[in-house]
């Protein structure tokens, strides 16, 4: 059944905005589901649109990429080229009849613990209808 | 195979609470490659890292995953452990099971699951990690102060005091910044110029301190430690040494401009003086005021000829002066948000609608009204004067939604102080709460209820608008959910504070962030407060967020403090998780060079080059490269691949 | 055995076949495939022959070794994957094609058996279809001792009379193929032979292309071997894959390990295709390269075709279905390069 | 109209000028209909050359050979190398350019334009002329093509109906960058350049993947559409599963750390993967010569993922690929105000 479905999502986290504000959900013990495992990287401009196909391929139900809010980004302007790079990822992925929900992007600032938790809760939710990712999964 | 040793934190109940802590050392003990792998109560403690340090030794380790609390918290402190256990401390890796785990989970079969899958990444991680060592700098011993008000000027001082040299660049032709336009200072009323002058003469003798006024900042390059700055001096048409401050000048000038320092209440001559202390004590001409300058068609030159020492030279061309410094700190200030963006409250159309410093110059003793408190439209004394605070702040709708800070108090001090010269006068502040944390703040509003009789009202202005030479404040009293209307003949707007204009511009040549709603971004809210995220570069003042003198003040000293501990140093050392390139796979197709943030790549032989000390490790460009040839070492694609199989269990 | 079976006959031999997984010729959108769709009934008209050649039937691209698996308590433990042996019939298999197939046995038959090859080969029956027409327009089957109604390497070959089929089990496995539905056939008559023999006759009259006195080749390609002129010949090339992969004859091969997870570690072992037109196929470990340029690599090709098969089995390794030349994307064309090779510097 | 009889003087002049190391044209292959590249050194070899409505090859990417001959030779040739470029292929060498793979001075261009027409898609003259084998294709009076048939019957066909669809979605008929140009500067009103992708997007996900899932496990990885494009001219592909663009500088480290992105297998799983990252590798590097689809023998329509990535760029970001070199490569810039509706 759809609803128990546990989807493996992969994150991959900026290391001063996202995974910080991850870090505050944590401090501020808030709740969310355990479906995501989260790789911290120094930039969402560091994502190359590799690691998303990789994630997939490896079986990845979905993958989230978060960093900092445009003009908040560590490294001045990582982000903006990330949002680009990743926007075409997105239409392209999409484009070969991937389900949208199973990749998506998000802005965490460092003070944005609450944020976090509910993407974290929407995708869960998005995800469980649509069952495993096995599209562009290895079958072997 | 590596030797990889796993050690896995209770953290008392936070992580052994919600996680299987045996489980997931035992799960990681089969883990190919990991010849060592234990739980303890509290890794951090002495005992826990002697369990590290022990079986770094005893097993011979060459890779150590620490599964704890998030790296932001115990990474140094764990590899520093390595380190003296003996491995490159970069071959210690942290993997976050607390804060991104056991914190935020309670199904613990499922939360043990999710921390084995974190741990297992990071294993893969650290054992594709080389050994590093820190990068190395020398030091230029100088510092660069941008912006001359207090802030700027405490942390000239404290830095030359210090024993290192500092270059002050002020936009305007004297240093001193709004402060030298107060009255006086909640809450101990003291004169304002009074406290602040005998510093700025202090900057103007030290033998440390180069002053460079009437100057901006164009050009910056380099990094912590190794800073070049082009500084471009704009040309005064004074020569300040031959200058006497005779005034005859200004007496000749022709031109009159609104003056600048008493917020356009006054008028000033196209050559003048900001106010009479000062500092560089000398005279500027406003070149695009002045007719003598541009337009030969009205050579003027009036000044010229009464000034008896031939101070005025028309031909000074401005100069670009370039410095090496070693650190910078930034202390640009604020300006208020511009009043015409309040119509509602009819600014620009009823000259008796006054911003906070304006009010202030009217208070001041060597204001335009030499200290009494007269409209500007008929120069009659206001016996019913409205303050509205959070104009324009906290206001997410329409204006800017944080709270600028200090005008609670400074409304508190402007109704008192109004008392004091209007015994029989009346003042309103309207407001949405009362913000007085601070050392004697509180007192000091209650004192202006209680001793000067100073009605608040809780709520906000709707409207202003004339009536037959009154202005007629609609207003809601919250409290008594009242509808208020006050026939006032002075309103006093506390408006937001803004980030000075063109300190954006500023921060795009520093290569510092901007926060969202325009001021300078420290490196962390708490912990980095003084520092900008590009290391070498601090903050002072107002530019990084409202403050008032005090607060300004100390984090002037902290940032001094901060530019201090790297002019100190002889050497500087930098992390060493920057990018490399591959250079077989490379083609020079330059990508990397147009995203790197810092500059930090180049071309060399159609290869691309970098350079170390420049680079942050962002790895924007490693994510631009179609082919992987340029990477974040111990961060590189390799290790992500490897990192995303690993979690994935494939 | 020779019989003849009437087309419209035709459905029900392949019902016949039940025991086996059966190919037969389909188009597709990019040309004609064989496919074991189980709707096909027949070999249409205007087939001609398939772009991929049936050789992947045989020897498909992937072939899956074996799985490994490793745990901390007992080592390694590997675990061989036969293909699963599936009796197969190929319908539609072109004179040429068969004789690739001979070639390939060859290849992996003789000192050493590669089991995963005989394993499949053994289980498949090759059904001919002698060509009344050429297959395409750079076939050159007879200048590589081949012809459009070879025997060589078919169990069975087909000939179309029109209406009816002359049907000539070549092998045991061929014959047995008839039996199973021997009622469907009859003896074929003179008559039938006599048209049989004439379209033989005639197809090889409108086959338009060829390559005279490739006997002669292995001398000359010997004699060039350090030539420029592989340089001349190669300057289009693109180094793709096209030209070997969708060669009949080419077999060659990369062997990769795969590993599906890492803890604990397990993966498999798996032969794919691979090319000597691909720079990667003789790259060292040490970075130095044998054949580091277009030119050594379109040599090679040409070199294992017409110069190393022949010395090691007295064939060519080239069985002239021109379907080299006709897909390569810049125009190569091993006819005319070859026939340029035997008379460089004579 | 393009002259070949100008066409082959302009290229006799340079060639005995001595001015360029050699030149890349085309010539009928065998006797039949179809063309090849063409490389000449001498002025006598420039009567094989030929401009045809079958020329669709792009020359440029044989500019990747002669950049490999040169790294391999001790003091080699450096003379410019003379092109045949139609509107596409030159945009292909701005692109070229702006990744300083090559210089403008290494190449000179003479460019032809279209006009009106352009190239033929193989596959629809075949189905125009069912039963039929054509001898001779080429430009017939305005806007047709002549087809010369076995049976020497002589056919005009409106181009339209024959033409790739690549050139009837060409807005860019003429060659943005060349040292002599060809015929006129015509311009050509595209109604509908996306016309080929518009079904796609219209599709349904599902309906998008079993389409694609279709293609994609036919695909043989023969890697001729990364070989025939002018943009894939790495030594060594992410796609590569060994390292194989080793020098003497290159550490055991970096061979035993090349990733296997993906396996060599032809499973749909893999050949996704590959045509995935080579798709997002050409965003904003693709002038859509459509190269790589012509050449893939089992017909994967390639072109349509980097006609969409094209579309993308253009509408997202106002990018247009191949007109101007010297503007920063599409994911090596941004504009603040970029789209982001589809970021949390």
């Amino acid at each position: 059944m759809a609803e128990e479905f546990e989807p493996r999502i992969v994150a991959f986290l900026c290391k001063w905005c996202s995974s910080a504000g991850a870090d505050l959900a944590g401090v501020s013990r808030m709740e969310y589901p355990p479906n995501i495992i989260p790789i911290q990287v120094m930039c969402s401009g560091s994502v190359s649109p590799l690691y998303i196909f990789s994630a997939l391929s490896h079986g990845a139900d979905g993958v989230l990429v978060s960093g900092c809010h445009p003009g908040d980004c560590h490294y001045i302007k990582g982000n903006y080229y990330a949002r680009r790079r990743l926007a075409l990822v997105k239409k392209l992925l999409e484009y070969i009849g991937l389900e949208p929900q199973r990749f998506q992007m998000s802005w965490v600032s460092a003070t944005e613990g609450i944020k976090f938790t509910q993407i974290v809760k929407d995708l869960v939710r998005e995800l469980q209808p649509l069952g495993p990712q096995n599209k562009l999964r290895r079958k072997f | 195979m590596k030797r990889t040793g796993v050690f896995v934190c209770h953290c008392g109940i936070n992580i052994a609470g919600t996680v299987d802590v045996k489980k997931v050392a035992a799960e990681l003990a089969k883990h190919p490659g990991v010849v060592h792998a234990e739980d303890y109560v509290y890794m951090c403690s002495d005992p826990g890292q002697n369990l590290i340090s022990k079986a770094i030794k005893e097993k011979k380790l060459d890779t150590v995953v620490v599964a704890c609390c998030s790296p932001t918290l115990h990474e140094t402190t764990f590899r520093n452990v390595a380190k003296i256990a003996g491995l490159n401390p970069y071959r210690c890796e942290i993997a976050n099971i607390r804060e991104q785990c056991s914190w935020v989970h309670r199904d613990r079969s499922k939360a043990t699951q999710k921390a084995i899958s974190i741990t297992r990444s990071v294993v893969e991680k650290v054992r594709r990690n080389e050994s590093l060592e820190d990068v190395s700098v020398p030091v230029t011993k100088r510092a660069l102060v941008i912006g001359g008000g207090i802030a700027g000027i405490q942390a000239s001082l404290d830095i030359a005091n210090a024993g290192f040299e500092v270059i002050l660049v002020e936009r305007s032709p004297s240093i001193g910044g709004h402060m030298s336009q107060l009255s006086e200072t909640f809450p101990t009323l003291d004169c304002s110029q009074c406290i602040l002058t005998p510093k700025m003469v202090e900057v103007a003798k030290h033998p440390r301190i180069k002053l460079m006024t009437y100057s901006e900042v164009q050009e910056v390059s380099g990094f912590v430690g190794n800073f070049k700055v082009k500084i471009l001096k704009k040309p005064t048409y004074v020569d300040p040494d031959k200058c006497t401050l005779c005034d005859e000048c200004t007496k000749v000038c022709p031109i009159v401009v609104p003056n600048e320092f008493d917020m356009g209440l006054t008028g000033r001559r196209a050559i003048y003086i900001p106010f009479p202390q000062a500092i560089p004590a000398t005279y500027t001409i406003d070149e695009k005021a002045c007719p003598g300058m541009f337009d030969t068609a009205i050579a003027c030159g009036k000044c010229a000829d009464v000034c008896k020492p031939g101070a005025i030279n028309f031909d000074m061309k401005p100069e670009v002066v370039e410095v090496d410094v070693g650190a910078i700190v930034v202390a640009t200030g604020y300006d208020l948000y511009d009043k015409s963006m309040m119509a509602e409250y009819g600014y620009g159309k009823y000259p008796d609608v006054l911003d906070g410093l304006q009010f202030e110059r009217l208070l001041s003793a060597s204001g335009p009204t030499r200290g009494r408190i007269l409209r500007p439209s008929d120069k009659k004394e206001p016996k019913e004067v409205v303050f509205i605070q959070c104009a324009g702040s906290r206001d997410p709708e329409l204006h800017w939604p944080y709270c600028s800070k200090i005008c609670c108090m400074y409304t508190a001090k402007h109704a008192m102080l109004y008392k004091h010269h209007v015994h029989d006068g009346q003042a309103y502040i309207f407001y949405i709460d009362i913000r007085s944390g601070g050392k004697n703040y509180e007192e000091f509003v209650h004192r202006a209820v209680e001793e000067d009789g100073v009605l608040y009202l809780r709520g906000k202005v709707s409207r202003v608008f004339e009536d037959n030479g009154k202005l007629i404040v609609w207003g809601v009293d919250t409290l008594t959910g009242k509808q208020i209307e006050i026939a006032a003949d002075m309103v006093v707007l506390a408006m937001a504070i803004r980030p000075s204009k063109g300190t954006e511009e500023l921060a795009k040549k520093l290569k510092i962030a901007l926060d969202k709603d325009g001021f300078l971004a420290e490196a962390h809210p708490k912990l980095r407060p003084v520092e900008s995220m590009t290391s070498g570069i601090f903050l002072a003042g107002a530019a990084q967020a409202p403050k008032d003198i005090p607060e300004a003040v100390g984090q002037a000293s902290g940032a001094a403090a901060k530019a201090v501990a790297i002019l100190s140093q002889e050497r500087l050392f930098h992390s060493p998780t920057v990018a490399r390139v591959l250079r077989n796979l490379c083609t020079g197709c330059a990508m990397c060079v147009n995203v790197c943030p810092y500059e930090a790549i180049s071309l060399k032989e159609g290869k691309a080059v970098v350079n170390e000390i420049l680079c942050e490790g962002c790895g924007t460009c490693s994510a631009s490269c179609l082919r992987n040839a340029i990477q974040v070492k111990n961060l590189t694609p390799y290790h992500i691949q490897e990192m995303i199989r690993a979690c994935l269990g494939g | 055995m020779e019989k003849i079976i009437q087309k419209s006959a035709f459905p029900q031999w392949l019902k016949s076949l039940q025991a086996f997984k059966i190919f037969l010729p389909k188009r597709a959108s990019y040309g004609w495939e064989l496919s074991s769709n189980h709707e096909l009934q027949e070999i249409p008209e205007d087939y001609t022959y398939p772009v991929v050649p049936p050789k992947k039937l045989i020897f498909p691209q992937e072939e899956i070794f074996f799985e490994f698996e490793q745990n901390p308590e007992d080592g390694i433990k590997l675990k061989e994957i036969l293909p699963e042996a599936e009796q197969q019939v190929i319908f539609g298999v072109r004179p040429c094609d068969g004789r690739a197939v001979k070639a390939m046995d060859l290849v992996f038959g003789g000192t050493y058996e590669d089991p995963y090859y005989w394993r499949r080969r053994r289980q498949t029956v090759l059904v001919g279809l002698a060509c009344s027409q050429p297959p395409s327009e750079n076939c050159f089957c007879l200048s590589v001792e081949g012809s459009p109604s070879s025997e060589e390497g078919l169990d069975i070959l087909l000939t179309d009379l029109g209406d009816r089929y002359f049907v000539k089990a070549i092998t045991e496995q061929g014959k047995s193929l008839l039996s199973a539905a021997s009622s469907l056939f009859s003896e074929p008559g003179t008559r039938d032979r006599e048209a049989r023999e004439k379209i033989h006759l005639e197809a090889e009259k409108k086959i338009k292309r060829h390559l005279p006195s490739a006997r002669e080749l292995p001398e000359r390609i010997k004699a060039i071997f350090d030539s420029d002129f592989w340089d001349e010949e190669s300057l289009n090339c693109l180094r793709c894959g096209i030209c070997t992969y969708l060669c009949p004859t080419c077999h060659c091969f990369d062997i990769n390990d795969e590993t599906k997870s890492l803890a604990p570690l397990k993966g498999r072992r798996v032969r794919t295709w691979d090319t000597c037109q691909f720079p990667d196929f003789t790259m060292h470990s040490s970075g130095h390269n044998p054949r580091p340029d277009r030119a050594s690599r379109l040599r090679q090709r040409l070199s294992h075709k017409f110069l190393y098969f022949i010395l090691l089995f007295d064939r060519f390794q080239c069985v002239g279905c021109g379907r080299c030349v006709t897909l390569c994307p810049v125009g190569i064309d091993i006819i005319e390069v070859l026939t340029r090779a035997r008379n460089h510097g004579a | 109209m393009v002259s070949l009889e100008q066409l082959k003087e302009e290229v006799k002049k340079i060639l005995s000028s001595g001015n360029i190391k050699y030149f890349i044209g085309y010539e009928s292959l065998g006797s039949g209909w179809q063309v090849r590249p063409a490389f000449m050194r001498k002025p006598e070899e420039v009567d094989r050359l030929v401009w045809t409505p079958a020329c669709f090859h792009n020359l440029v990417r044989f500019l990747h050979d002669e950049k490999r001959r040169r790294a391999r030779e001790k003091n080699p040739d450096t003379r410019p190398v003379g092109l045949l470029v139609k509107g596409c292929d030159s945009r292909a060498i701005n692109v070229l350019v702006q990744e300083k793979y090559i210089e403008r001075k290494d190449v000179y261009l003479i460019g032809v334009s279209c006009e009106l027409m352009g190239v033929i898609d193989e596959v629809k003259l075949k189905r125009h002329l069912p039963g039929l084998k054509p001898q001779k294709v080429l430009f017939g009076q305005k806007e047709t093509i002549k087809v010369i048939t076995d049976n020497d019957k002589e056919i005009e066909i409106e181009a339209s109906e024959i033409l790739a669809d690549r050139c009837l979605e060409c807005p860019a008929n003429f060659p943005v960058v060349a040292d002599i140009i060809l015929g006129e500067k015509i311009k050509k009103n595209v109604t509908s350049p996306y016309q080929s992708i518009s079904p796609y997007e219209r599709m349904s996900v599902e309906e998008r993947w079993s389409f694609w899932q279709g293609q994609f496990s036919r695909c043989l990885r023969c890697y001729a559409c990364r070989s025939v494009c002018p943009m894939c001219y790495c030594d060594e592909c992410v796609a590569d599963s060994i390292a194989y663009a080793v020098t003497a500088d290159t550490t055991a480290d970096e061979k035993a750390q090349k990733i296997k992105w993906v396996e060599r297998n032809p499973e749909p799983s893999e050949n996704i993967f590959y045509h995935l990252v080579r798709a997002i590798h050409l965003a904003g590097r693709c002038v859509d010569c459509g190269e790589c689809e012509r050449v893939c023998p089992v017909e994967i329509p390639l072109r349509l993922l980097n006609k969409k990535l094209e579309k993308e760029a253009r509408e997202l970001f106002g990018y247009e690929v191949g007109f101007d070199a010297s503007q920063p490569p599409l994911i090596a810039c941004f504009r603040d105000n970029d789209p982001q509706d589809f970021i949390r």
